[in-house]
């Protein structure tokens, strides 16, 4: 009989970084060598994060395939599971199991402009991707990171910006809600700031992640500039247990965000009913 | 993951005679969380807490667990070791394994050991869900409102005032000054209760600090400590600000149908009047259900002589709303009304009256110009009898309690007696004599040795009116005889009860009362003025029963406890209260029904986008800590910081499991 | 091939496999209640009921089972499988609760990633199905695809009762098959009068089935009526419990969750979870698609009627009925979809 | 009767004082029926009301608490109203009350009328704004025999008896979801924080679900019997709630619903209360 | 009693002022009791949550104690008040589920009563054994 579905490998955590006051960043390392082997991924997919005697949770791959000597993820502190993660301590054995779901389409988007837009915590569900195309930086044209959080202090990834804008045609705008001393970039809400920025929608596609309020804004905002709603592409995030498409609750109509998403492009979405 | 060290104390050999400590500090390195699990001679010491500190540098630790002696020992203790090393000091908890194991299970060592090494478990589980609380602060209103203008309320006002905090002292009736203005004169001194107490009057009138509002009523109370917020009514004096007090008015005022309530309702009062001459303020009201104008439409004799145009029948009462910081309950107390006891009459027979009213009596201001006459012929007295303890230590009247001055202000009224009327005869009537205080027995005994008064052991059967005389029957329990005594006078000692709608007024700021209705203090030794809601105080009578000093005292030290809370910049709160996750909360008002402090306030709030709901609200400055709404809180919204479900669940969990210790 | 049990040698039969396997079969308590309990001789196996209060759905897909026990101590992390599931029979079920295995088991075994607890379980369990002589109000199973009183998708064994005293038996599988072969000596061969009979019986009982459903029709309804206003007020008596899911032969969403035992023991359990419950979708920060009860609501209807059709080419339904009757409002599910 | 009560809330639908109406149609046979909405004046020919009429739709109070509401009750159902407003859960001006007149409801699993039905002294309602139909109060009392009798059973038989009962529980939740003092916004059954009910379903947990339930609508229970009726696996819950019932009135000399000034017994004290064997 | 009951698992909810500070008063005057029970400290015995007495019997207690201020003594004024109603309904609702009543028990232990606390902790021991061992 093949493996079983909801059986983890075991693996530790090699390195914990707080982001912010909530987020923190892992590493994690598979136990067995085999495993650390077959065990791939593409950028867009997740897996399931299994924190033996409290249970298990979801998470996007934080980092690329092509950045595949360790498992990472970023989590946000906001329940029983992420507080219990947020506990854990270099050393610490946990479960990984997956990949699920599908990822981001590179290979239709050869040669375009990406944008990225990202607000909050929504930037780690992006990471893999933007990552992924800096280290193809050759397969595509411009590279441009929107990001915007709440405060300065709720920004992730600061350390990583600096090695990201060392990729040729790469931009990174950051943007505060609300500013502080110091803040030497953007304040407004990210639909504001993208409209400022004006980016052109001509062969080009925009990836974007983030609180369910901004989407919605940033959608108008894309449509409003000229872009398709094929040019649009979403990662959607509902409460998943399987991972694959048996559990039932993450479905929006036939389809389940965890077998048949969670990429999507807005032309998918559009027709689907509000009920992610 | 929570970095826990964990403690164990030997306490010499107190804990480590009976607990294998370095077993109990062994296991605790084995518990998930623990980073450090050490053994020392005596934590308390300064060495041991050193270690403390520097075992929380060295490890990172952000826990403790000190397993020691009971936490009511040394909680504090170590919350400070921690503060000073820079952990929060809520993030300490203590397993007490010396008063509840070494000392109680000196006779089985392994199992005392395992108990102490459970208990120690159990507190790791604890502090584990421990969060970082820290004390927060309310502003404080400082501004104190007295309620009640007696010798209680005057005393508080002057003493709040003299600390140089603005006072609103409220009166119901037109003049300040209470009952001891209605006294001819005080025991065991006999000075002139007047004289002594006019200038204090005064005093409060012209303090700059003290804005006086008489005939004025609380109507309605919200808020809490340091922010309350009170609704007052101004009855409608028919008098306005230019009045002068010259007193025209009263003078030739025609009605005189009222009766005077200062008086005890000996004599009769016009309908605009001020209620007697040192009134302060010295401004009259028109009584509206005695002024012929206002129940026939003509008269107006008042407006015509006043000669500042003062009189304004339109008034109005008029409602304000202040904000105070604290309140002063001093509403005094009422008479115990004697027409329910049979044998003396039902209150029906004139020449019985109430002690208060012999004192009006007696007084030189009063309606007789202190002429002791019977009210019912206005005859001079020859034999008055007295009798103790009307509505006191009567259980069958449900008045068990003792009124505590009645034995003597009765010894003082047969000395005033005799000193007016040497040839007149007092007997006191009483079941013993309590003279508790300085100067009063030899007060009562003077009464006896000097004065002459005849004091007879025992109650009166009966009081007959026979032949424009009082028959009083009664027994002496000391010869065992029958006695009966033919008296021109009977003054009843009558007890004290709760004012008039005392239980009503408690209800405004959800103060509790006694069975009887007089305020409970919050504790009856080490809190004997505070009561149950914080920021509101309690003087005189209301509490219960006392005399002028006990009184005065008790108001001073209700000054002293506003003056302690307005010296503070801000209220500071003890973070270990009650919380109210308002998602969850269904709104019941469960809590609010059962929280002792009235710390619960019910509102309609937007609990989620778009979704109001009615639910509980903790006001932090007025939560005590004692969890009762969570107890009672069936949906689980309300969780006590400290003592939180996860924390008593883990804890129960931990207590249950086996110890896994290999 | 089709065989003769006699009835009395049904309660025989029975006695001689709980002898070699877990028999589980409809079983009567002190409180009416029938439910598939563990059989210690065949005379506690109840055959008056038409249908058990819960279906046999839980002898294979546990409403909560072990996935595998996890110890974690100074030494690391270790997982070990819960012990392999015992042979099965499970007898007396009704041909709408057969169908309910067969369809369950697709959706464990979709796109590739096969239930590895619900398979083992299965393939060590004989589902011996009675044809249902006396339908009731609340029956609709022929209103699927094949389905009928006698139908035997999911079954291994086919009992029929026809006349007074026997059953026809058919095999539909190698496992039923194992079972008239093993224990023949109460099986005997069956003639064409025997296979006429189960023809009229067929007839006789889906007579009695008055409520036909045009599911084709519903599915089209269902396409386009998500956002019809049909829903604000069909949700309304509705309580939101689970016991219509619950109760269902082919409700399988589940939750996985932990069960610690202490610091150091616990077990990844996976329990039976519902659609009607409002955590069900709930994320941990507290966001929720379906928080409005309409959505929930609309969400059971339309997966077992149109989103399970789109995905798997048939109801997520076989008719049985079942939740009309544990609804404590006595909804209706035949009237839902039709009114809409 | 039925023609009495559609003409009743056809009046209150065109007259605008309610929002909906509730009450009772036919459900999937004649022998069952099921809560029924009407809004509109047209629909009310839908209501019926007969001896299968044995949903509480007291039920529906919490869960439409911004409208106004004829709500058709039983005699039984009205204490749950009274409690919900007791509860501050819905304002009394905001629901019509229609009695409907009952001569004892037939219980789904045994087909005859339930002890309550037996002994009913409002079978004729007593506190409602409207009443539609007469009936004739029982004489004789509501009795607590049943648990009176189960009360003589030994600690260990009882707990065998429950532990058989919730071997069957499915924890669907109908029990709880047709309470009408189950109203709870997050039930505690389904909080994480902490876990005090573990997901996985077995008598042991199943058992405590119950226990917690059980002391958290004592003293509201209005013994109603919804959750004993909405049981799918017939758990006799009624052994429960009647237990809840006769304590409240034992210890407390309360009885839940009954009057609106009474305060519910956990909610309230008194200095003279009994030591109840207290050490 | 004997002091040593092996394997008998008992939880004691002791409230701050009266009753933790009896039982530490136990110890000052060496009085003994069994070891059994294991007390969680909590302000009150108004905080005391019927359901953290379920989880307890739950978690497999063998028995509860819970103890308080004497009526009239609360620190509180009022808590324990609230918790000599929810004791008789809770014990009488645990029976009905078989909890034993022998399981369930409460005391007033008031700051003083050292040695009333080890006669209380005596009293619920052998009674909680007594259920166990004579069912």
């Amino acid at each position: 009989m093949a493996e079983n579905i909801y059986k983890p490998h075991l693996a530790k955590v090699v390195e914990i970084k707080a982001e912010t006051g909530d987020i923190k960043s892992y590493k994690f390392e598979l136990q067995d060598p085999e495993v650390r082997k077959t065990f791939t991924w593409k950028a867009g997919q997740f897996l399931i994060l299994d924190i033996f005697g409290i249970g298990e949770t979801i998470f996007t791959f934080a980092n690329p395939q092509t950045r595949s000597e360790f498992v990472e993820c970023t989590i946000r502190k906001v329940g029983r599971v992420t507080e219990a993660i947020h506990e854990l301590e270099i050393g610490a054995t946990v479960g990984l199991r997956g990949p699920y779901g599908n990822w981001f389409p590179f290979d239709k988007w050869q040669g375009k402009n990406l944008l990225y837009i990202a607000g909050g915590v929504g930037l780690a569900a992006l990471r893999s991707s933007i990552e992924f195309a800096l280290d193809t930086f050759k397969d595509f044209k411009k590279k441009t990171i929107l990001y915007g959080a709440r405060s300065p202090l709720d920004i992730c990834y600061k350390d990583r910006f600096s090695d990201w804008e060392k990729v040729p045609d790469t931009e990174i705008i950051l943007t505060a809600d609300k500013g502080a001393d110091g803040w030497k970039h953007k304040v407004g809400f990210v639909p504001a700031v993208l409209k400022e920025v004006h980016p052109s929608p001509a062969d080009s596609v925009a990836i974007i992640c983030g609180p369910p309020i901004m989407i919605k804004f940033v959608l108008k905002e894309l449509l409003d500039l000229g872009f398709t709603p094929e040019q649009i592409v979403t990662t959607l995030e509902m409460r998943m247990k399987c991972g694959l498409g048996k559990c039932g609750r993450c479905n929006v109509k036939h389809l389940y965000i965890c077998k048949d998403g969670p990429v999507f492009t807005y032309s998918q979405l559009k027709d689907l009913p509000d009920e992610y | 993951m929570a970095r826990i060290g964990v403690f164990v104390c030997h306490c010499g050999t107190n804990i480590a005679g009976v607990v294998d400590v370095t077993r109990v500090a062994k296991y605790a390195g084995s518990l998930p969380g623990v980073k450090v699990a050490v053994d020392y001679k005596f934590m308390c010491s300064d060495p041991g807490q050193n270690t403390i500190i520097d075992a929380i540098k060295k490890y990172g630790l952000d826990r403790l667990v000190v397993s020691a002696c009971s936490p009511r020992m040394h909680e504090a203790t170590f919350r400070r070791t921690a503060e000073r090393a820079g952990i929060n000091p809520y993030m300490v908890e203590m397993a007490n394994i010396r008063e509840h194991v070494a000392w109680v299970h000196s006779d089985d060592k392994e199992l005392a050991t395992q108990k102490a090494m459970k208990l120690m478990e159990m507190a790791v589980a604890k502090v584990r869900r421990s969060e970082a609380l820290s004390k927060m602060f309310a502003p404080i209103e400082k501004r104190a409102l007295v309620i009640g203008g007696g010798i209680a309320g005057i005393q508080a006002a002057l003493d709040i005032a003299g600390a140089g905090y603005k006072v609103l002292l409220v009166e119901k009736e037109p003049s300040i000054g209470g009952r001891m203005a209605q006294l001819d004169k005080t025991f065991p001194t006999l000075d002139c209760s007047a004289c002594i107490l006019t200038p204090k009057m005064v005093a409060a009138a012209q303090d700059p600090n003290i804005t006086l509002l008489t005939y004025a009523e609380v109507t309605e109370v919200c808020g809490f400590v340091g922010q309350f917020e009170v609704k007052i009514k101004k009855k409608a004096k028919s008098v306005n600000s230019k009045c002068i007090g010259c007193g025209v008015c009263t003078t030739k005022c025609p009605s005189k149908k009222a009766l005077s309530e200062f008086d005890e309702k000996l004599a009769p009062r016009k309908a605009i009047y001020t209620p007697f001459p040192q009134a302060v303020p010295n401004v009259p009201v028109i009584d509206r259900t005695a002024c012929t104008f206002f129940l026939t439409g003509k008269c107006k004799i008042c407006e015509k002589v006043c000669p500042t145009g003062a009189i304004d029948y339109t008034q109005q009462d008029e409602f304000i709303k202040e904000k105070f910081g604290a309140v002063v309950v001093a509403t005094g107390f009422d008479i115990y009304d004697h027409s329910n006891y049979g044998e003396y009459g039902y209150g029906e027979i004139k020449d019985v009256i109430t002690g208060l009213q012999f004192e009006r009596l007696i007084s030189s201001t009063g309606p007789t110009a202190g002429h002791v006459t019977r009210p019912s012929d206005h005859r001079e007295v020859k034999n008055v009898v007295f009798i103790q303890c009307v509505g006191s230590r009567d259980e069958a009247k449900k008045r068990p309690y003792c009124s505590r001055v009645c034995c003597m202000y009765t010894a003082k009224q047969a000395m005033l007696l005799k000193d007016h009327y040497p040839e007149t005869q007092a007997y006191v009537f009483y079941i013993d004599i309590r003279s508790a205080g300085k100067n009063y027995e030899e007060f009562v005994q003077r009464a006896q040795n000097e004065y002459g008064v005849l004091y007879l052991r025992g109650r009166v059967s009966k009081i007959y009116e026979r032949a424009n005389k009082l028959l009083v029957k009664g027994a002496d329990t000391l010869s065992g005889a029958q006695v009966e005594i033919e008296a021109d006078l009977v003054v009843l000692a009558n007890g004290f009860e709760p004012k008039k709608g005392a239980k009503e007024f408690a209800q405004l700021f959800h103060m509790s009362s006694d069975q009887y209705g007089f305020y409970n203090e919050l504790h009856p030794k080490l809190a004997p003025v505070e009561t149950a809601i914080s920021g509101v105080f309690v003087a005189g009578c209301c509490q219960s029963p006392k005399d002028i000093p006990d009184t005065v005292a008790m108001a001073s030290a209700t000054a002293a406890k506003v003056c302690a809370l307005f010296a503070k910049e801000k209220l500071e709160v003890e973070p270990l209260i009650a919380g109210v996750n308002q998602l969850t909360c269904s709104g019941c008002e469960t809590c609010y029904n059962v929280c002792p402090y009235s710390a619960i306030e019910m509102k309609d709030k937007e609990v989620k986008r778009g979704e109001v709901r009615h639910v509980a609200e903790v006001l932090e400055s007025v939560c005590k800590g004692c969890g009762a709404c969570v107890g009672a809180c069936y949906s689980k919204a309300v969780d006590l910081k400290g003592f939180t479900d996860r924390q008593v669940l883990d804890q129960v969990e931990t207590a249950t499991a086996p110890i896994t210790d290999n | 091939m089709a065989y003769l049990i006699i009835k009395d040698d049904i309660k025989n039969l029975l006695d001689e496999l709980i002898k070699v396997k877990a028999v589980f079969a409809p079983k009567k308590d002190a409180e009416d209640t029938v439910l598939f309990g563990k059989l210690a001789s065949g005379a506690e196996w109840y055959g008056d009921s038409l249908l058990t209060h819960t279906t046999a759905k839980d002898k294979v897909y546990l409403q909560s089972e072990t996935f595998f026990k996890i110890k974690k101590d100074k030494n690391g992390v270790f997982l070990e499988d819960p012990a392999e599931p015992a042979e099965t029979v499970i007898f007396g079920c009704r041909p709408c609760d057969a169908r309910g295995f067969d369809i369950i088991g697709k959706l464990f075994n979709w796109s590739g990633f096969v239930d590895e607890y619900y398979t083992k379980r299965i393939q060590k369990t004989t589902i011996i199905t009675i044809s249902c002589e006396k339908p009731e109000s609340t029956c609709f199973c022929t209103s699927f695809l094949n389905g009928s009183p006698v139908n035997s998708t999911g079954s291994d064994l086919l009992l029929t009762p026809l006349k007074e005293g026997s059953c026809l038996a058919e095999a539909i599988t190698a496992k039923g098959e194992a079972i008239i072969t093993g224990y023949s000596r109460y099986f005997k061969e069956a003639g064409a009068a025997e296979e006429k009979a189960k023809i009229e019986f067929k007839t006789e009982a889906e007579k009695k089935i008055t409520k036909k459903l045009d599911l084709p029709g519903i599915k089209q309804k269902l396409d386009t009526s998500f956002d019809s206003s049909y829903w604000d007020t069909a949700h309304l008596p509705c309580v939101k419990c689970g016991a219509c899911t619950f109760v269902c032969p082919t409700c399988y969403c589940f939750d996985i969750t932990e069960k610690a035992f202490d610091n150091i023991n616990s077990e990844r359990v996976r329990s039976w979870d519902t659609c009607m419950s409002e955590l069900f979708t709930r994320m941990a920060g507290g966001v929720n698609p379906r928080i409005d009860t309409k959505k929930r609501f609309r969400q059971r209807f339309m997966h077992k009627f149109n989103y399970h059709v789109d995905n798997f080419k048939e109801e997520l339904c076989t008719g049985c009925g079942r939740c009309i009757k544990a609804c404590p409002v006595s909804i209706d599910i035949r009237s839902v979809i039709e009114n809409v | 009767m039925d023609k009495e009560l559609q003409d009743l809330i056809k009046k209150l639908l065109t007259e605008k004082k309610v929002d909906y109406a509730i009450g009772y149609e036919k459900a999937y046979d004649e022998f069952s029926t099921r809560p029924a909405f009407v809004t509109s004046a047209e629909d009310t020919a839908r209501l019926i009301f007969n001896k299968y009429c044995i949903n509480n739709l007291g039920l529906y109070l919490t869960k439409l608490k911004k409208n106004k509401i004829a709500l058709i009750c039983k005699g039984c159902d009205i204490p749950t109203v009274r409690e919900l407003v007791k509860e501050k859960q819905f304002s009394r001006e905001n629901v019509i009350v229609i009695g409907a007149a009952c001569d004892g409801v037939l219980d789904k699993r045994t087909g005859k009328q339930p002890e309550k039905c037996l002994n009913c002294g409002v079978k004729q309602p007593k506190g409602a704004d409207f009443t539609v139909g007469t009936a004739k109060d029982s004489t004789t009392a509501r009795n607590f025999n049943d648990v009176a009798e189960f009360e003589k059973k030994s600690s260990k038989e009882k707990m065998q008896f429950w532990d058989r009962q919730f071997e069957k529980c499915i924890r669907c939740y109908a029990c709880r979801n047709v309470c009408p003092v189950c109203y709870c916004p997050d039930c505690f059954a389904q909080r994480s924080m902490p876990e005090y009910l573990n997901k996985n379903v077995d008598a042991e947990e199943n058992k405590m679900f119950h226990m917690i339930r059980m002391q958290h609508v004592f003293g509201r229970c209005t013994d109603c019997k919804a959750c004993d009726t909405a049981c799918p696996v017939n758990i006799p819950l009624t052994l429960l709630t009647k237990k809840l019932a006769k304590d409240a009135k034992e210890l407390f000399n309360y009885e839940s619903g009954a009057d609106m000034d009474a305060r519910p017994p956990l909610s309230t004290y008194d200095e003279d209360d009994p030591e109840s064997g207290i050490m | 009693m004997d002091n040593k009951v092996p394997q008998l698992n008992i939880v004691g909810f002791l409230c701050n002022w009266c009753s933790y500070a009896g039982a530490d008063m136990t110890g000052l005057g060496r009085n003994t009791y069994p070891s059994n029970i294991k007390v969680i400290r909590i302000p009150c015995t108004g905080r005391m949550d019927p359901m953290m007495i379920i989880e307890a019997f739950h978690n497999g207690a063998d028995g509860v104690l819970v103890s308080g201020c004497h009526p009239g003594d609360c620190h509180y004024t009022e808590g324990n008040y609230y918790w000599r109603r929810r004791y008789p309904h809770l014990k009488s609702l645990l029976e009905h589920f078989g909890i034993d009543k022998r399981r369930f028990h409460a005391s007033w232990v008031s700051a003083s009563e050292g040695k009333k606390f080890a006669e209380v902790v005596k009293k619920v021991t052998a009674e909680v054994k007594d259920w166990r061992d004579n069912g």
